[in-house]
């Protein structure tokens, strides 16, 4: 009983959970910054820049605005943070899937927990009463409505296509394990004609559910003063740009386990190459598969956010919500009828 | 709905960042003439405090303590925090006493790393007792009749004083004086100093002709007779020589007279009037004067290498004296210690032409020629030829004379150190 | 006749609300007497119904109870029944909570009210109107129940009669109501001369091998009446205006449980009295009706500014959502539904009462004057967010895990048959709690966080009774959303169960094997239905890592001196804490009401204005819509049936 | 270990939060030109922060008019510690050509302790540059000297 509630805690804390996420989603957004500075002819920031950013927001001093509610305020971005690392553990790492998170939560969970970060930063913001921050929850909400329709054709496509495809019962399944399996199995969804405008559709979304350039009218910093963010300094402005860059990992890794699912077990047999058996294999082609998953992200954010945000000029509110209830929309909307007639 | 900026997105992303990787340090400068961190030479400062009047940041302040023998040490300090570096006030500096660097680090965490100060000693203007001692006697003193004439002094608060008798009222001085404290009216001939606008830089001393203005410093001028010597009033020829074998005497009207004589048609009273007042025609051998812009100054005289303008107070002039070697006289009374050294070596002493050696022969239209064997082409001929018309060169050893544009007025004659030119 | 038999618990419940109302007629004038007996009546059926559950939900058992020992002689059921399943028992508990609930609230909500026995009496009439409609196994006793409720709530919609739109609001009501009770009589009156009874049981058997026009007729004024009764989308502007006047316990029985009574009519006449819902068109009808309320109905809820009446569009959009899952006939939809049904009168049940505290201190629900109260009243707030969190779906409350429930029975449905309309149903339903999530975000920014306006500087936080009573509430929401499968088992499983053994609920009221004689062949076969989840939810497991991962954030931050924060302390505010108005002096400027959800809006604009023009809030156009429904749902019965 | 992880990053990404005290947006542009590819200040870490809660630099520019001398001191005041003033030109410094004019209020050190002065009408940006990485020593010093 306590061996695997220290396996549990060592999963919370230390690899897919907090330290993990920490470390990488801060290095993915370094590596962001850094491409959007490059493409656009200029140096940029070195790739730990967000790191100094983090410790620098922790040692500089929290001011609580009077009007604020002040438990609200600090509490909201702990919230999130949690929220956003407890997400992560669901999302299996090509074969690795930790078996006692298997059966937490499934596709239509994970949309709904994506929720929760969009609900502490509004509540964040809500709090300080400021009314640049009302303005910028009120953008914010608009965009995870935006957002909402495609993702949720998207993984409406994904669980029909690959229900069909294992035969499952019902004819439909959303548990990302069975996901991945399937994906080791026969090839990255990636590869299946009916599924491709839904990962186009889906690259589209990860910039505005992250909230990145085009999509970030919610935190303008030159119209509404960092919207929500407007009243946060020190600390908790520290954890909201973490939970930020944290969820940049979470939706790159969630495309990458839903279109690349396969590319992982290439790695698996290299390792039997090398002679390894037993714990330690599983252990290195685990550590590989990180690191694979870690490259696919990067070059999903290098195509999906950093390209985006250096091409782009920041869009609208009502912009956002008619192209993304429009355009990108349409590209689910096609995938799901090509997978519901048999494609 | 274009993206236009896909392509340069995407060969930025592999080419070199236009950056200029600067990295703080203090050795980089600006641009050639860029107007940096300001340099002040305390030696060169008089005081004249025009930078002060014309920075608009007000940036230049001073402050002036009486030093135990008497003259006031001043300290001018340039603040830059308050400056706009637009140089004007080394543009008014006549000293050249500031100086824009390149430099443009000016940082600074205290207030005091901005101001950038100096401070040097100005002497006071040498206070002599009524009873003066006599003044050292002027190298060029004017030989001045000792009778009642009044004795003028320089004022000791720095200002310029007039000395009534000398003053020819041409105005230069007003013209020049940077301050515009000086009105001069020619026609009711009156000499007006505005005491608060005048900085007491010297410039109308300097520009006078006539100096008839003291500065602190100078000596003591004694009046000559107030009435204008008693010179015959020159009949108003103004054109083609008198008959001949009459004396020309200057008139008495302060205006320049010309000796057809001497006159070589040289235009250089001409191009030196200030007010533009002569008209001289080389071809047609023609000099006329235009009375009422004349103003008298006596600029034409001083500047004609022949001497053939007779302004009033000179000595009478034999209309007919033969173009003899020209004998300068020393006719200006008091001969002006012009501020600036010239580089001219020897003092205008007499001298004796230099029979010339047998095998260069002068010329006889009154232009120059070079004894090659004495010449060290040291160009001091050229430099001094009105004119330019002369050209040495020092490294190929030529000495060339364009004959038309000279005009045989003898200074490269005079300058010679070497006597290699013969007239 | 031992009282202890559960035979007899569904009668003295009844009896006990309308004891209780006659009681307090006579007793009412001093207020102890009135509280206590009020208290009791409620408090007492409550225990009855949890009593029930154990014989009815557990064991399986069905209560037949002929009033007056009136047995069926000769194959007719002359006497009156009351049968009570695992459906109306599911039923009767939702009520018997909702209504303990806001009993208590009411004692000290109402207490500045003037001839508070006159609410008392109505309250109970209509608390027992609604658990007779319920139990009862007789369909003319249906009727009469309807009636008696409908005349409850329009008397308790105008009780404060000086609120503007009061007495207009329940003018409407009264009118609509009519119109759906005479066409309930109307479809009873029908049905008897087609069957010569009117007990539920017979009904069933006869009324389904008889197809004629008068059947379907029949059909169609039934469901009208019922969708009245529910507020479906053509009746739903009223309950806006009706929610909007009545006071806050009396919106949470209008929403909590009058819609449910109609949503309980509609099961019934659908699975029980026609037995059509393995009919194609019929689930479509259904379904149709379902997904066009709940998104209609909360784009309207967007664009209200006050906030009784955001919560009353609210109310329909979620019924909509059970009406889609029991469209669906599938065991776990139905399950879902009900599922989705029972959270939604507790939520409801506590943003009402939330918006009752919110009026009863500040005097206004207009979401553009209110702001900041969060600080005033830091309980109420909690409470609220609770009830909106577990609205909008957010997974550790109780709004997502009936929700996730439908999303899987619709999709399943439509993997099922194939049919892509159903996945398009699932789509909106996702849409729609997303834009649940937008107005109930709208709500929390507009009127707890934001600026405190002058006019609700005043306000402090409500008396212990009030919070009590929402406490309850948020605490059975927090309960029922952590543990789904103990609910699934135990409360919805049961209930979904019988929807498909109706000849079980014949057998049971006229006698063992009377249906398998009866209807012979077409007897409706017990299909075993069993409910398989195709997702995996396992909220516990979550919330644990979840408060692990928190726990642990946590003390990293409170090492780290995250608290130690700098705060104004003295009484005016100083420049530094003072909010950031690009260097102004801060202004009073509340950003809510009307200024949220620009973008969404300038989209839907179009849709806005033509959806305003539709709610003209005139009496005449809702009756005009209520006839033109009745007879679109002739047209579509004679076709179908 | 954190105290001096923090007080190293304090110095590597300072923020700058530009407060417009009535300038001749001379040095305004100069000061955005900072972050242009060519001088490229976000290599150092410097960033433009929306408001003044995010800000460690506070680069001023313009005399202070009476105007704004009530909305610079109180975006200054709503900076959170460890803070630096820059003033940037000669005008915050001492109000360069404006001074003594009826609506300038004079130098910004009369109402704030400035920390860093970057003189020069309209300086260069390596001008500024050096100022800034200037203005991040002061930040890591006063970081060091301030108890959380």
């Amino acid at each position: 009983m306590i061996l695997d509630a220290l396996k549990t805690l060592i999963y919370v804390l230390i690899f897919p959970g907090f330290l993990f996420c920490f470390l990488t989603g801060l290095l993915l957004a370094g590596i962001d910054r850094k491409l959007v500075a490059r493409m656009q002819k200029r140096v940029g920031p070195p790739i730990l820049q967000p790191f100094y950013d983090f410790f620098k927001l922790c040692g500089k001093q929290t001011i609580v605005p009077a009007a604020a509610n002040k438990t609200v305020f600090l509490v909201a971005p702990l919230l999130g943070l949690a929220a956003l690392v407890v997400l992560q553990l669901f999302i299996p790492v090509f074969q690795f899937q930790i078996p006692a998170f298997a059966n937490v939560a499934d596709l239509i969970v994970i949309l709904y927990l994506l929720l929760i970060p969009a609900v502490s930063i509004i509540l964040g913001g809500a709090s300080t009463g400021s009314p640049y921050a009302g303005i910028g929850l009120s953008r914010e909400m608009v965009t995870v409505l935006a957002c909402e329709l495609p993702l949720v054709l998207v993984l409406l496509s994904v669980g029909r296509s690959v229900g069909v495809a294992i035969g499952a019962k019902e004819g439909i399944t959303f548990s990302l394990s069975t996901i991945v399996r399937y994906q080791l199995e026969s090839g990255s969804l990636i590869c299946k004609a009916s599924l491709i405008p839904a990962a186009i559709a889906f690259l589209l979304v990860i910039p505005g559910e992250t909230g990145n350039h085009p999509f970030d009218a919610a935190e303008a910093e030159t119209e509404i003063c960092e919207g929500m963010l407007a009243e946060y300094s020190g600390a908790p402005l520290g954890v909201y740009k973490l939970s930020h860059a944290i969820k940049m990992l979470t939706m790159t890794s969630l495309f990458v386990m839903l279109f690349f699912g396969g590319i992982g077990t290439g790695i698996g047999n290299l390792v039997a190459l090398i002679g390894l058996t037993g714990g330690a294999a599983a252990a290195v082609t685990m550590l590989l598969d990180v690191l694979v998953l870690f490259v696919l992200c990067v070059i999903v954010t290098a195509v999906g956010i950093s390209f985006v945000h250096a091409v782009t000029a920041r869009l609208k509110i009502e912009q956002i919500f008619k192209y993304y209830w429009t355009v990108v929309s349409a590209l689910a909307l096609l995938s799901l009828v090509l997978v519901w007639y048999g494609l | 709905m274009d993206f236009p900026f896909i392509k340069e997105a995407l060969s930025q992303l592999f080419s070199k960042p236009s950056c200029q990787m600067y990295v703080p340090d203090k050795t980089k400068e600006g641009a050639p003439n860029y107007r940096g961190r300001i340099v002040f030479h305390p030696d060169k400062c008089i005081n004249c405090m025009m930078c002060e009047r014309v920075c608009s940041g007000n940036a230049i302040t001073h402050v002036i303590e009486k030093t135990p023998e008497g003259d006031d040490k001043v300290t001018r300090t340039f603040y830059l925090g308050s400056c706009t570096f637009c140089a004007t006030c080394m543009d008014f500096c006549g000293h050249g006493a500031i100086e824009f660097t390149r430099d443009y680090h000016m940082i600074a965490t205290k207030e005091e790393d901005l101001m950038v100060s100096g401070t040097f000693i100005k002497k006071a203007p040498v206070k002599k007792a009524p009873a003066a001692k006599p003044a050292a006697p002027a190298p060029a003193a004017a030989p001045a009749p000792a009778e009642g004439g009044k004795v003028i002094k320089p004022r000791d608060d720095g200002k310029p004083v007039q000395v009534p008798s000398k003053c020819v009222y041409c105005t230069i001085c007003a013209k020049k004086c940077p301050a515009g404290a000086l009105e001069v009216d020619r026609a009711n001939k009156t000499w007006k100093l505005d005491e608060d606008n005048c900085v007491g830089c010297g410039t109308c001393a300097e520009a006078c002709p006539k100096k008839a203005i003291l500065m602190p410093g100078d000596e003591p001028v004694t009046e000559a007779a107030p009435a204008a010597p008693a010179a015959a009033p020159a009949p108003k020829a103004e054109e083609k020589a008198a008959p001949a074998g009459a004396m020309i005497s200057p008139r008495e009207d302060g205006k320049p007279v010309q000796v057809p004589s001497k006159c070589v048609y040289c235009t250089i009273c001409a191009k030196k009037c200030p007010a533009g007042a002569l008209e001289v025609d080389r071809a047609n051998k023609t000099w006329t004067l235009d009375e009422d812009n004349c103003v008298g100054c006596g600029t034409c005289a001083e500047a004609c290498p022949k001497k053939a303008i007779l302004m009033p107070g000179d000595e009478p002039v034999p209309a007919d004296a033969p173009a003899a070697a020209p004998a300068p006289k020393a006719a200006a009374p008091a001969a002006p210690a012009p501020k600036k050294e010239e580089p001219a070596p020897a003092p205008k002493a007499e001298e004796k032409p230099a029979e010339p050696p047998k095998p260069v022969q002068p010329r006889d239209d009154g232009r120059p020629v070079q004894d090659p064997s004495k010449c060290i082409y040291c160009t001091i001929c050229a430099r001094k030829c009105p004119v330019g018309a002369l050209e040495v060169d020092r490294t190929a050893k030529t000495w060339k004379l364009d004959e038309d544009v000279c005009i045989g007025c003898g200074n490269c004659y005079e300058v010679c150190p070497k006597k290699a030119i013969l007239l | 006749m031992n009282f202890l038999n559960p035979q007899h618990f569904p009668i003295f419940a009844i009896m006990l609300y309308f004891l209780g109302a006659f009681l307090i007629v006579l007793f009412g004038k001093n207020r102890a007497a009135r509280n206590c007996i009020a208290f009791l009546a409620t408090g007492l059926a409550l225990t009855l119904m949890i009593l029930l559950v154990k014989p009815i939900m557990i064991d399986g058992g069905i209560i037949a109870y002929w009033m007056g020992s009136r047995v069926p002689a000769g194959g007719y059921a002359i006497g009156i029944a009351l049968e009570v399943d695992a459906l109306g028992l599911f039923f009767g508990l939702l009520i018997a909570t909702a209504v303990f609930v806001s009993c208590l609230y009411s004692f000290s909500y109402m207490s500045e009210d003037d001839n508070e026995p006159q609410y008392y009496t109505l309250f109970l009439m209509l608390c027992g109107g609604v658990m007779g409609l319920v139990l009862s196994g007789d369909l003319f006793n249906m009727f009469i129940m309807v009636e008696i409720l409908t005349f409850a709530a329009v008397a308790l919609t105008a009780f404060r009669n000086r609120v503007t739109g009061a007495l207009e609001a329940a003018f409407k009501y009264l009118v609509v109501g009519c119109i759906g009770s005479t066409c309930i009589l109307a479809g009873t009156i029908i049905l008897y001369q087609q069957a010569h009874t009117l007990n539920l049981a017979q009904l069933a058997t006869i009324i389904p091998l008889c197809k004629g026009t008068n059947v379907s007729i029949a059909f169609a004024l039934l469901f009208i009446g019922f969708c009245t009764k529910a507020f479906i989308v053509p009746f739903h502007p009223l309950a806006a205006d009706a929610h909007g006047a009545a006071p806050a316990p009396v919106s949470v029985l209008i929403s909590g449980v009058l819609t449910k009574s109609g949503i309980y009519g509609i099961i019934r006449l659908a699975y029980f009295l026609f037995q059509t819902m393995n009919l194609g068109t019929m689930q479509f009808w259904l379904v149709f009706l379902g997904s066009v309320s709940m998104f209609v109905c909360v784009t309207m809820a967007l664009a209200q500014h006050d906030f009784k009446r955001l919560l009353a569009f609210h109310s329909i959009s979620q019924i909509g959502y059970v009406l889609t899952a029991i469209g669906l006939a599938t065991a776990l939809g139905a399950s879902a539904g009900l599922y989705h049904a029972m959270n939604h009168t507790l939520f409801k049940g506590l943003l009402f009462l939330t918006a009752g505290a919110v009026l009863h201190e500040t005097g206004t629900t207009d979401l553009g004057k209110l702001g900041g109260l969060s600080k005033k009243m830091p309980h109420t707030t909690v409470l609220f967010l609770i009830g909106a969190a577990s609205i909008s779906g957010i997974p550790p409350f109780n709004g997502f895990a009936s929700k996730w429930l439908i999303y899987q029975a619709a999709y399943e449905k439509a993997a099922e048959t194939g049919n892509i309309g159903f996945a398009f149903v699932t789509i909106v339903a996702l849409v729609t709690s997303t834009l649940t999530l937008a107005s109930f975000v709208k709500v929390t920014q507009s009127v707890f966080f934001g600026q405190l306006p002058k006019e609700c500087e005043n306000a402090k936080e409500v008396s212990f009774g009030m919070r009590f009573a929402m406490g309850i509430l948020a605490v059975l929401c927090t309960v029922t959303g952590l543990f789904p499968n103990l609910v699934q088992t135990y409360l919805t499983g049961p209930a979904a169960k019988t929807l498909f053994h109706v000849t079980r609920y014949i057998n049971a009221m006229l006698g063992e094997g009377y249906a398998e004689s009866a209807m012979g062949a077409s007897a409706p076969e017990a299909a075993t239905r069993t409910i398989e989840i195709v997702g995996v939810w396992n909220p516990v497991n979550w919330l644990a890592l979840l408060m692990i991962a928190l726990l642990a954030i946590c003390i990293v931050a409170i090492a780290s001196k995250y608290d130690a924060v700098r705060e104004n302390k003295s009484e005016k505010v100083e420049a530094k804490y003072s909010l950031f108005y690009g260097g102004e002096d801060t202004v009073f400027s509340q950003v809510g009401g009307g200024d949220l959800f620009w973008g969404f809006k300038h989209n839907w604009r179009h849709y806005f204005s033509f959806m305003h023009d539709l709610h003209s809030g005139i009496v005449n156009d809702y009756s005009l819509w209520a006839v033109i429904a009745l007879a679109l749902a002739m047209v579509y019965a004679l076709i179908v049936l | 270990m954190f105290k001096k992880l923090i007080e190293e990053s304090t110095g590597k990404s300072p923020w700058l939060f530009h407060i417009n005290a009535g300038s001749c947006n001379g040095c305004d542009i100069e000061l955005v030109s900072v972050l242009t590819p060519r001088y490229d200040a976000e290599r150092l870490g410097f960033k433009l922060a929306g408001s003044p809660r995010h800000a460690d630099i506070v680069v001023v520019t313009g005399p202070i008019t009476q105007q704004s001398l009530p909305r610079v001191l109180r975006s200054i005041e709503q900076v959170p510690d460890p803070k630096c003033i820059v003033t940037m030109g000669s005008c915050p410094q001492s109000g360069n050509v404006f001074r003594g004019s009826y609506s300038v209020a004079g130098p910004l050190s009369k109402y704030v302790h400035v920390d860093v002065d970057v003189a020069g009408c309209t300086p260069k940006p390596e001008a500024v540059i050096d100022g800034l990485y200037l203005a991040t020593q002061i930040l890591q010093e006063k970081r060091k000297g301030m108890k959380k």
